[in-house]
């Protein structure tokens, strides 16, 4: 498999990063991640109307552009570098692959084409108090009552569920996994935003209590599809650390230049000089993590894919926060400020370390795949 | 000098007459510690006159443990006026004037004044002696501007150790001179400074003409740097002497603590394993860091200071960031929730929290411990400069009048 | 240049000739190659008559093809010539005379004249401009004394790429000339220089007064590092494309192979578990690796060369060392023996030996992967300066002549 | 407890250094390295009788000078620093903590005052073929036969066993662990020397069928004894590895003080003389380490010795071994050559962090302890 980017790629990062120096600058993302929605309706209109990205993944017969892997981790990697605040990983990842990897012919015609112009907000709830990002952990309970369903059961680090219409719910029913559609606002649903470490990227707790809800993932058991939908986001959510990364390791060096002690850059000593030649190395193999797992999901969703997935999450995780530390470390007092911008990328690299498992946990899973 | 030949049952001694003079858990804290200043009991091995008896301060602590034996209240210096007593007391009485002396050490150990330090400038951080609020003389009174920035406590202090450049036409170490700041005087602006937690732990203070009176220079007029050692010199002994003092004592009996009380089936038996691993290496460092302070207090006190102190503020500052990581890698998915979410105040001592919301705090806060008081980059060369006798970096800031040094702007 | 139009086809069939008229199963080595060479089939992207036929590089790779499914024998350029090949052929190429490229090329390819590089000295390691190896002009001759080290090859080659100063009073890197030096002349005198493995890769080469014709230097007289640049670089994409070309393979497949043949009880299942995880970790390291050097070489083939050549060097020395190392916990208490014992021999290639003792062996030498090629320090330094754009530091040995610049003994 | 030398160990620790730089030059242990015996029977002769430290921990009634594992530890460090080559941890530690824990009072008369004159040469064998230093993997088997007993199996790694006049084999009897005494050249013993990474420190494999031996260990099982034993061994060693550590960091920082390149010493490179700093820190606490194990052995052999132990050989282990390698590269091409003692050390300290367990097992143990 080659990793190789088309020209329409270029094309497609360049216009998502001009969009995004206009629309997500620093003063924006401290704005929104003080708001309680935590994202601006005009910006996310936009990315539909204007850039035509919500709808990314999804096939053109549901109103999408009909790309996939690539594009997505393209359009996540510049995300990740301006810390943009909005539920697209909610949407136009999570609930996308999810739909199109588990959910039937008739969720998909109602939702996707809601999810691509930007009516329609949705996220999925998968992990329950334990955090364990592990279908087998999911003890939510489904039951069927006539042609409806009800479910009880509280879901933990909602991403984004303060402001979803539609949240998609994993919940175990009597002849297995399923996923489930359940309203935000229905009868028996509470959503209540967490205070997160990482201010820019809402979560929220669901409980339900006997809310109806309608099962989409059809008769059979859904855990290995919920399975490839984890691996696919930590895929997913590891081009965005490579974004994180790479704009940890331009502050480092743009400030090393510019910043003089004892009467020169502080970049010209070894000790800055060599953290941030680390920094490059770090963010490099990185890249080369994230970019392998983008293309291998595009290829298909075999071994290679998991094992690539495991890979990426496992490396862009501890990339990610060695740059968001060193970065701090290296603009020195006023990296430690509220005001300078480096505590939000330190915060972000932390939690995201988290989201869909720790490196441990993919290393570990990685060795099984490989028999070790 | 006199009086070193004070026997600890003599000291006990006057800690009893003092106590039937004012005892701590009748009268008010100025009181009781004007009193015990006045007896010589503030800090021993001050001179007389001065709140000492010119002995040993080893022997501080008999009057620590005879007091901890007849009161309640017990008074922490540290809590009370860390700078004042720590950095600025010492400061005071080997570089002050005698009318400093004698008006200002008193009210230092009762807490009256409350002191601060202005050394930090933001654009000198590891080149402190880099500094430029310009201190120019007119007449009797110098006239002080610019900003200075990590001042602790600076919202609630009387007096400020200024260090300021009076001279930039002299290399840059020849041309400070060290001034005694009222806090009150117009001119002075504090403001809080924010850090990655949301508290103001310090303060941005702006001085803009701020008038001095001529004689409240500390050392003459261009020794400001020499008098600011004595400063700094309190200051990494108060850092460089941190750490645990018992086993799993400390940063590591909490992080001991939190794993203890993890819940059933939060990891998988690999995970339990790989976390142990790390734990226990840890709590080797923790001990390692532990003993090597106790080795350099024995070598201080035996008057062979070798490098453990040194290497103390180091290896506590890598050793803490990464003990309060592995504290959130035991938290998993808890540590992305930060309840109950950032506040804007302004510390003074941590209040009860959930165990776990301490060591999400703990976590954010260690970024810093490699930064304040020295990064781990200007100790390390410290360390291979005047331990290991390795050879400086040829420089260009040393021999040039200071003015003609580039600098951030 | 004017063959660019030759295509794939066209040049199979050039090589279907040569195979007519020699074939490597039929001939001896430097036969086959000499008409290899006569046909420019040893380096396509060379000129013709020199071996080449003026067209990509790229193109090679349809050579070796075609030779590779109607011969048995193969040869390797690396085994016969590595340094001649890699570096000596390209230098003579673009600085030598039309006498050495007339006389030297075809030797090399068909590798009857072996070559080594002459640049390091003990004084001069890091910073190979620096070097102490004088080279005086007297009439038609040049004397050379001074002393070289890490020379591989020495000991079999005919020729040697030297560089020496032939002006100490200007700035170094301005007073260097590189000559052609014939390793048969009186006064060369090659040692084995033998390393942490007891074997003797390299060699010391001792130069007292040896004489080299005028008309042996390549490039004009202070232009030598100039011309060293050129062999300097094509050493850098030599190392720099190393590692495993495919997912699991080269190091990390040898790891992974000793893992799987552990004996049952070796470990405890906590050890187990930790060993698994390193190894883990290894292998997405060596996966990072091998892609971040595929994707430098898509990037070159791209004309948009990006940091990711350079970065492959240091990291591939710095995750060799480790992986290596735990090789050796695997091996447990085995790795104290090293079987057969230290040997005095001069590798040419491994021989087969037990999986165990090349896990040893490359343990111990990837010690050198640090150093070798620019230390892994000097690497920090061109990624930092070169890549990132971060000034240098202040240089005291730049504008002054060499004599000047203090140095070792 | 406090680690506080007195005037006397300072004594000590100077007579043992003046006499190894005479003695234990880097001439002496290139030598000795390539030797078949690895040691000097003059030099050890004269431990013995101008120094009196063969016996260091042999009580007065049996011969020797009646100290403990504190003076152990300074000779032991001393020895580390110069790589000295010759039986001293196998006969003085090795085997007389084992007389002095298990033996009983006959075999202590018997061997303890020949250790202390330096007569006879003892060692311990312990380790079997899979390397573990544990005494639950121990299969050499012991047989009684009236009187007399009779071992079979092989033990492996036996260190000096190539010398040793008497090897002390820990076996298993029908009732438990059992210590015995066997001489090198009796009937049925092969003692072959291994080809050691570390050529400063010789290894034998010992091979016993039917080798009569005597049982000194009483009739109560062993295996306590035998674990307090190997718990003190690591304990000692690790305090050998300071010596190494400290003499890595010296040759370091003299190089890069004298070392010219780019027209100053390379010390004065922040690349350089971080890497010291470091080295100074690790060598610091390794120093913590192993004198707060000696302390805790000299006070006791309860839990807190224990666990001192562990934690010493757990982290002198990887001190020693980072100072090794930090030593080769910062010696650079000359570190790398088999005429620079740097490799010396490096071998020596990856052979050490795996004798007597290695670092990840010490810190298992330890967390056992600790109840983590």
């Amino acid at each position: 498999m080659e990793i190789a980017f088309t020209h329409e790629h270029e094309e497609l990062r360049q216009t998502v990063r001009r969009f995004l120096e206009r629309e997500a600058t620093e003063a924006m993302v401290r704005h929104l991640m003080e708001s309680q929605k935590g994202y601006e309706p005009r910006t996310w209109e936009r990315l539909a109307s204007e850039l035509s990205i919500l709808g990314l993944a999804i096939p053109e017969q549901f109103g999408g552009a009909g790309f996939g892997a690539v594009e997505l981790a393209i359009v996540l990697e510049e995300m990740g570098r301006v810390l943009f605040c909005g539920p697209y990983f909610a949407s136009a990842v999570l609930a996308v692959s999810s739909l199109m990897h588990l959910g039937d012919d008739s969720a998909k015609a109602r939702i996707l084409p809601h999810l691509a112009s930007g009516k329609t907000i949705c996220t999925l709830a998968l992990v329950e108090h334990n955090g364990r990002w592990d279908v087998g952990s999911i003890a939510m309970k489904a039951t069927q009552d006539g042609n409806a369903w009800r479910l009880d059961g509280a879901k933990d680090y909602v991403i984004d569920g303060q402001v979803a219409d539609i949240i998609l719910v994993a919940a175990k029913a009597a002849n297995g996994l399923g996923l489930f559609e359940v309203e935000r606002t229905a009868n028996g649903s509470r959503c209540e935003p967490l205070p997160t470490l990482d201010l820019t990227r809402k979560l929220s707790k669901l409980t339900l209590s006997g809310t109806p809800a309608r099962i989409i993932s059809g008769s059979g058991d859904a855990a290995r599809g919920l399975e490839y939908v984890l691996a696919f986001a930590a895929a997913m959510l590891a081009a965005e650390q490579v974004g994180g990364a790479q704009r940890c390791l331009e502050m480092s060096t743009e400030y090393a230049k510019t910043r003089l002690q004892f009467g020169r850059p502080i970049g010209s000593f070894q000790a800055i000089k060599h953290k941030c030649a680390d920094m490059l190395v770090e963010t490099e193999f990185a890249r080369s993590a994230a970019y392998n797992a983008a293309f291998a999901a595009s290829a298909g969703d075999g071994k290679e894919f998991i094992e690539a997935a495991h890979a990426a999450k496992a490396y862009c995780s501890e990339a990610f926060f060695h740059a968001a530390a060193e970065n701090i470390q290296i603009h020195g007092g006023m990296g430690f400020t509220w005001e300078h911008p480096a505590h939000l990328y330190f915060k972000r690299a932390r939690s995201s370390s988290i989201l869909f498992g720790d490196p441990l946990e993919h290393r570990q899973k990685l060795a099984s795949q490989l028999g070790l | 000098m006199a009086k070193a030949e004070i026997s600890e049952q003599d000291l006990r001694a006057r800690v009893q007459k003092l106590l039937e003079e004012a005892h701590p858990d009748n009268v008010d804290q100025f009181t009781f510690r004007g009193k015990q200043y006045d007896h010589g009991l503030a800090w021993v091995h001050f001179p007389e006159g001065y709140g000492g008896l010119g002995i040993s301060p080893g022997m501080q602590a008999v009057v620590t443990d005879e007091l901890s034996r007849h009161c309640k209240t017990m008074y922490d210096d540290m809590a009370i006026n860390a700078i004042g007593i720590g950095m600025g007391a010492p400061t005071v009485l080997t570089h002050g004037t005698d009318w400093m002396r004698d008006n200002l050490l008193r009210r230092i150990f009762t807490g009256e004044d409350i002191w601060c330090q202005l050394f930090s400038e933001p654009s000198a951080g590891s080149d402190v002696a880099g500094l430029a609020t310009r201190a120019a003389r007119t007449g009797d009174y110098w006239t002080v501007s610019g900003q200075k920035v990590w001042t602790s406590l600076a919202h609630v202090s009387s007096w400020g150790m200024l260090l300021a450049r009076s001279n930039p036409d002299v290399p840059k170490h020849l041309g400070m001179s060290y001034f005694l700041l009222d806090m009150h005087s117009p001119g002075v602006e504090v403001r809080p400074l924010h850090q990655i937690t949301g508290e103001a732990e310090f303060n941005e203070v702006f001085l803009t003409d701020v008038k001095i009176p001529a004689d409240r220079i500390m050392g003459r007029e261009g020794e400001g740097w020499k008098v600011a050692i004595t400063t700094l010199m309190n200051e990494r002994t108060a850092i460089g002497g941190a750490g645990s003092t018992r086993p799993g004592g400390g940063a590591i009996g909490a992080l001991i603590h939190l794993w203890q009380s993890r819940e059933k089936g939060q990891f998988s038996p690999e995970m339990e394993i790989l976390l142990r691993d790390r734990i226990s290496k840890l709590y080797i460092e923790s001990e390692m860091l532990r003993i090597t302070s106790q080795r350099a207090r024995a070598a201080r006190k035996a008057g062979n200071p070798g490098p453990e102190g040194s290497v103390a503020k180091l290896a506590q500052a890598e050793l803490n960031k990464r003990l309060w990581e592995c504290a959130m890698d035991i938290l998993g998915a808890d540590s992305l929730v930060y309840e109950p979410g950032y506040t804007r105040r302004r510390p003074t001592s941590r209040t009860r929290e959930s165990r776990n919301a301490l060591a999400k705090y703990q976590f954010l806060r260690a970024r810093a411990n490699s930064i304040e008081g020295g990064t781990s980059e200007v100790m390390r060369n410290i360390l291979g400069e005047r331990v290991l006798g390795l050879p400086g970096e040829p420089r260009g800031d040393k021999d040039v009048p200071w003015k003609n040094i580039p600098r951030s702007a």
